[in-house]
C-alpha cells in the first residue's frame, strides 16, 4: 500500500479544488470533533483524518459518527462505505445535542453567497420578497454555523456571491459584525475563514470582517479583489497558500478516484 | 395474533393518503428513501400534499414535478451529489409551491415535538438568521430558569409518515438498520405509519431483536413488500447508492418537457415492481449488490 | 486506534469521581443497574454525592446507607418487588439527604435538555400535582404558539454517568440492549461517562453492528470489565433477577445495625470481584443463568 | 395445558388480593393500550391479555412494549421473560410520548393515600414541612395519572390511606373537583376508580367525587364507610363485585404461581 501511495505522489499537479480541499484539511487538529457538510468537506475530512489529524473524529448529520477513513471511495456521506465498521450510527437529534451542548470543534459548509461578515446564503438569491434563485436551503448548515465552536465556509470566489450583504441569512456569520452572535442569543462560534479557489478570508477578530490573508500560487490580490463585491480589507500580512504536499495528492487521488469533486 | 397489515404499493398509498395530506418520507436523508412509494403518489396522482422531511434527496423534486405537492416543510431540496434540483426551483420560483424553511435540527424538534406530544420543543440553533421570517413555526423565547433566548420550534404533525426498512413481519413490526436521520421521531408522530420493506418475514425474526424495531406493530397501519423500492438511494445490507441514476436525473430534470419524459419512462408507464427492475437491468442492480457482507455479532434476548 | 480507556474498577472510580459529584447511574430502572460500580463508591466512601436517576432499584438506598449521599433527584426510590427502601426513608426523615422529586417523564425530559445542550424541556405532565413545590426545576410556562400551559424542566447535566452494558471495546464503544429507560440521554449528558461491561471485545464486534452502539467511544471516559458487575439486578443475555437478594436486602436494610451487617458482608469485605461471586455462590449463579437463548437475527452492515 | 387449567380451576377459593386483580383486568377493554404500573397492575394486564383482552398492548414505563403475555412468571416488568420477544425495546421517553400524544387508553397505579377527588399521594406522609412518612415517590405514576385518557388506582381500604385531603399530591387526580384538571392544564384523563379490597369507588361524571358503586363478597357498606376518612357517598345502585371465575383464578394461579402478588 504503501508503495502505491510513493509512486502516485510523484505526479505533482494539482486543481484549484484538490487546492481548497487541502487548505480545508489543514485547518482540522489531530483529535478535533469534526461536523462534516455535504460534498468538498467530506474530502477535506477524509484528508485530514489520514494524515495528520487520525484521531479526529468525523460526525455525519444523516447519524454518523466515524473515527476511521471510508474504506471506499464515496461521492456523498450517505453512500455505504461511510456507514461500514462507523463507529456509531444513531439518530441526527443526538448528533444536534452534541453540536448544541458545544462538543463540535470546527464544521464546514459550503454556500452561494456570502457577505463581508461571513453570513451565508444558500436559500434565496433576491430574498424571500422577490425570488430570483431559490437554492437547496439550509440542510445542517444553519445549525453548524450557529452552534459549532468554529466554522469554515468553502466556496467558489465570484462577485456575484461575495456580496457586501447576503440576500438572506441560511447560516448565520456575524451578523453585521462585532457583539451582533451573543446579541441575538447564539452560544458560540463563528465562521473563522473563507476558503475559495483564489485565496483564503480570515475574520478579523477585532471587526469580525473577513479579511484577505492568503493568496493561492498564480493568483494576484487584484484578481481577488475583482472578484469580491465589497472593499476587501488586507491582513498586515498576507501569505502564499501552500500547495497541497504529495503525500496530500496521493490521498486525494485515492478518496477521489474519478475526480468527481477535485476536478 | 392480530389480522394482518400487508396491502400492495396500490392499496397502501390509495387507502391512507389522501389528496392535502401531510407527508413525512425520506427521514434517513439519503440512505433508505421510500422512492417506490413517492412514485406511487405520482402515479395516483396525489394532489395538494404537504412533504415533511430534511434532506429527501431527489425524491421531493419528483414528486413537485409530479404535480403532488402544494407545500414542502424540509432543510434542503437538491440532489445531493449534484446540487440543484429543478423542479423544486421552478416551482418556488414560479410561487405554484409553498416553503417552510427549516434546518436539519430545526426539523428534527419539530418531530420530536409531536412525537412527544409537546407543542414546541427548545433549541439554540437559528438565532440570527431570516430562518425566522421564512418558518412560522420559529418563535424566540426567553428560557424561564437561565434566561437565555431560544428558539422554540412548533410541532409538525405529519398525518402519514411513510418510510422504508430492510425488512417487517406482516403486523408492521419493522427492523431498520444504519444511520437513522429523524426517522424515529417523523414514526412516532405520524398518525399512519407506512412500512415498505425490502423482505417481508415471520414475526420471530423480528422478535429476536426488540431494540432494531424502529416503530412497532401497533402504531402501523399499513406494510408494503417492495424489493429495491429504496432503489437508487442506498439501502445498508441490501444495495448500494446508484450513483449514476442521479445524475441521470440532474440531467432529466433540468426542463419540465425532459423531466416529462424521465417521468413517463421511470413512473407512469411502470407496470409494476417487476417492470421497473427490469428497467433498472439485472447489470446495473448485480454492480449494486452489497459485496462486502459484514453481519452484526448476535445479542442473547433469551430468559 | 486510541488508547486504551480500560481500567480496573478502583481506578475508574477513583479517577472519576470526585467528593460532591453529581452521580447518574441505574438508568435501565430495574435491568443493568450497575451494583459493582455503585458497591465501589461505597467501598472508597465517597461522600456528598448527588444520585441521578428514575428508578434504580435498590442501589440508590444501599449509597444513601452507605453515607455517601446529601441529594437524590430521582423519581421513585425503594426496592421495586418489596416497597420502600428504609435507608432512604430514614435520611429523607432525619433531613441528612436533599431530594428533589421528580417523575419518570420529568427526569427524562431534563435529562434529555442537558443531552440536547438546551437549558429546559417542555412537558405536560405533573401540572397541579405537588412535584412543583419539591422540584425547583419545575416551573409553568405558556407554550409561545398554543397558549397551552406546559410544565418546562430544566436540565440536569451529571458530571457522571455509570451504566452497565453487556460488552465493549477497550476504547469504550459499547453495546448495550434490553429496554433502554434513560440510559441514552444520561449517556449523552454526562460530562464523563464510565462503560461497566460483563465482557471486554474485539472492536470488530462492537463495529459489526453500529446501531447497538449505546454511546461511542469518544464520549466515554473509562471502561470496567466486571462479569456479573449488574447482579442482582437482570442483564439481558447474561443472567436473570436475583429475586432473593431483594428479598434478603428488604430485610437487612430495615435498621442501621443489619444494614451494617449487610454493607460488612456484600460491599466492605469484599476483596474483588472473585470474591463477590464466591458469596453469591455458583448454585446461585447457576440458576440465575439465561435457560433459553434467543439469538437476535443478523442485520448485515456490509457495503 | 389445557387439562390442567381445567383442574385448577375447579379449585374456586380466592384471596382478596385476586378479586383485586380480577377487577382490574375486567376493566381493560379489548385492543387498548395500557399503560402497566408496578406490582398488582403486572398480573391484573397478564389476566386481561389472557382472557378477554387477547389483542391488548402493554406499555411499561422501562422502556418495553409487549403484545404477548410473557412466557414465564414474572416479580416485576424488568424480569427478563417480560423482555423475551417484546413487541418493543426502546427508552423510557418514547413512551412518555405515547403518553403525553393521548395514546395510551388506561393505566393503573397503587397509592399510599387517597382523597375523596381521587388525588394520589406516594411521597410525604405528613407533607414536605412535617415530614411523618417518607415514601418512595411518584416513579411514572405522575404520567399516568396526568395524561392517561383515565387511570385506575389500586390499594388497600383504611381510614389513614382514605383521606379527605391528601397530605402531597404525586399523582394528580381531580384536584378539588369538576374543572380542576382543565385549570391547571391537565390535557385529559383522570382517575375513574379505586378499585380496594373492600369494594369499588367510581369518580361521579358531576362532582368528580369518588362514590362507592360495587361492595365485594361478605363486606358491609358499614365496613367501607368505617374505613374511608371523608363523608363517603353512595352511587344511586351500588352492586356486589362479581368474583373471579375459574378461568382468572386458574391464569392468576399460572402468572403467580407463589402466590407472591395475591396471597
Amino acid at each position: 500500500m504503501k508503495s502505491t501511495i510513493t509512486k502516485q505522489a510523484e505526479i505533482s499537479d494539482y486543481t484549484p479544488l484538490q487546492l481548497m480541499v487541502t487548505a480545508a484539511a489543514r485547518e482540522i487538529a489531530n483529535k478535533e470533533i469534526v461536523f462534516v457538510g455535504m460534498r468538498l468537506p467530506l474530502l477535506g475530512f477524509l484528508l485530514a483524518k489520514s494524515t495528520h489529524a487520525p484521531d479526529a473524529i468525523g460526525v455525519y448529520e444523516l447519524g454518523i459518527v466515524r473515527d476511521t477513513p471510508a474504506p471506499g471511495s464515496i461521492l456523498t456521506m450517505g453512500d455505504l462505505p461511510n456507514l461500514f465498521c462507523a463507529q456509531w450510527l444513531t439518530d441526527t437529534a443526538d448528533l444536534m445535542g452534541l453540536l448544541q451542548q458545544g462538543r463540535v470543534d470546527v464544521a464546514f459548509i459550503g454556500g452561494a453567497q456570502v457577505d463581508r461578515f461571513g453570513n451565508l446564503n444558500t436559500s434565496y438569491v433576491g430574498g424571500t420578497k422577490k425570488i430570483k434563485t431559490r437554492l437547496p436551503g439550509s440542510g445542517g448548515a444553519c445549525d453548524l454555523a450557529s452552534l459549532a465552536k468554529r466554522h469554515i465556509i468553502i466556496m467558489t470566489h465570484e462577485k456575484r456571491r461575495f456580496v457586501p450583504r447576503v440576500d438572506y441569512i441560511t447560516s448565520p456569520g456575524y451578523g453585521d459584525g462585532q457583539g451582533w452572535r451573543e446579541r441575538v442569543g447564539l452560544p458560540r462560534g463563528g465562521p473563522c475563514m473563507v476558503i475559495t479557489n483564489l485565496g483564503i478570508l480570515r475574520s478579523d477578530p477585532g471587526t469580525r470582517e473577513m479579511v484577505l490573508t492568503s493568496i493561492h500560487p498564480g493568483v494576484t490580490v487584484e484578481e481577488i479583489v475583482a472578484n469580491t463585491g465589497w472593499r476587501l480589507c488586507m491582513a498586515p500580512k498576507i501569505t502564499r497558500t501552500p500547495i497541497p504536499d504529495d503525500t496530500e495528492l496521493a490521498m486525494l487521488r485515492r478518496f477521489d478516484p474519478q475526480g468527481y469533486w477535485t476536478s | 395474533m392480530p389480522a394482518s397489515k400487508l396491502f400492495t404499493m396500490f392499496e397502501a398509498i390509495s387507502r391512507f393518503v389522501q389528496n392535502g395530506s401531510a407527508v413525512a418520507l425520506g427521514t434517513a436523508q439519503e440512505t433508505l428513501i421510500p422512492f417506490a412509494a413517492g412514485h406511487e403518489l405520482i402515479r395516483q396522482r396525489k394532489r395538494d400534499l404537504t412533504l415533511i422531511g430534511t434532506i429527501s434527496d431527489i425524491l421531493f423534486d419528483q414528486l413537485i414535478g409530479g404535480g403532488c405537492v402544494r407545500k414542502v416543510q424540509a432543510a434542503w431540496v437538491g440532489n445531493v451529489i449534484t446540487g440543484s434540483s429543478y423542479n423544486f426551483r421552478r416551482a418556488i420560483e414560479n410561487g405554484n409551491t409553498e416553503i417552510e424553511d427549516h434546518s436539519n435540527l430545526t426539523m428534527s424538534m419539530s418531530l420530536r415535538a409531536a412525537a412527544m406530544g409537546v407543542p414546541f420543543m427548545p433549541a439554540r440553533t437559528a438565532l440570527g438568521s431570516d430562518l425566522f421570517k421564512s418558518n412560522a413555526r420559529l418563535k424566540t423565547i426567553t428560557c424561564p430558569f437561565t434566561g437565555d433566548t431560544l428558539t422554540a420550534v412548533a410541532a409538525i404533525r405529519p398525518d402519514v409518515t411513510i418510510i422504508h426498512t430492510q425488512r417487517a413481519d406482516e403486523q408492521g413490526n419493522a427492523h431498520m438498520w444504519g444511520n437513522m436521520g429523524i426517522t424515529r421521531e417523523a414514526c412516532l408522530a405520524g398518525e399512519y405509519v407506512i412500512i415498505i420493506a425490502e423482505e417481508i418475514v415471520p414475526t420471530d425474526t423480528i422478535r429476536s431483536d426488540p431494540n432494531r424495531v424502529v416503530i412497532p406493530g401497533f402504531r402501523v397501519c399499513a406494510v408494503v413488500h417492495a424489493p429495491w423500492g429504496g432503489h437508487p438511494s442506498p439501502v445498508p445490507g441490501c444495495y448500494n447508492r446508484d450513483h449514476q441514476s442521479f445524475i441521470d436525473y440532474r440531467t432529466a430534470s433540468r426542463t419540465p418537457e425532459s423531466f416529462a419524459d424521465w417521468k413517463a419512462f421511470w413512473i407512469d408507464n411502470v407496470k409494476d415492481r417487476v417492470d421497473y427492475l427490469n428497467r433498472v437491468g439485472k447489470n446495473r442492480m448485480d454492480r449494486l449488490k452489497i459485496k462486502h457482507h459484514l453481519r452484526s455479532a448476535p445479542a442473547d434476548f433469551g430468559c
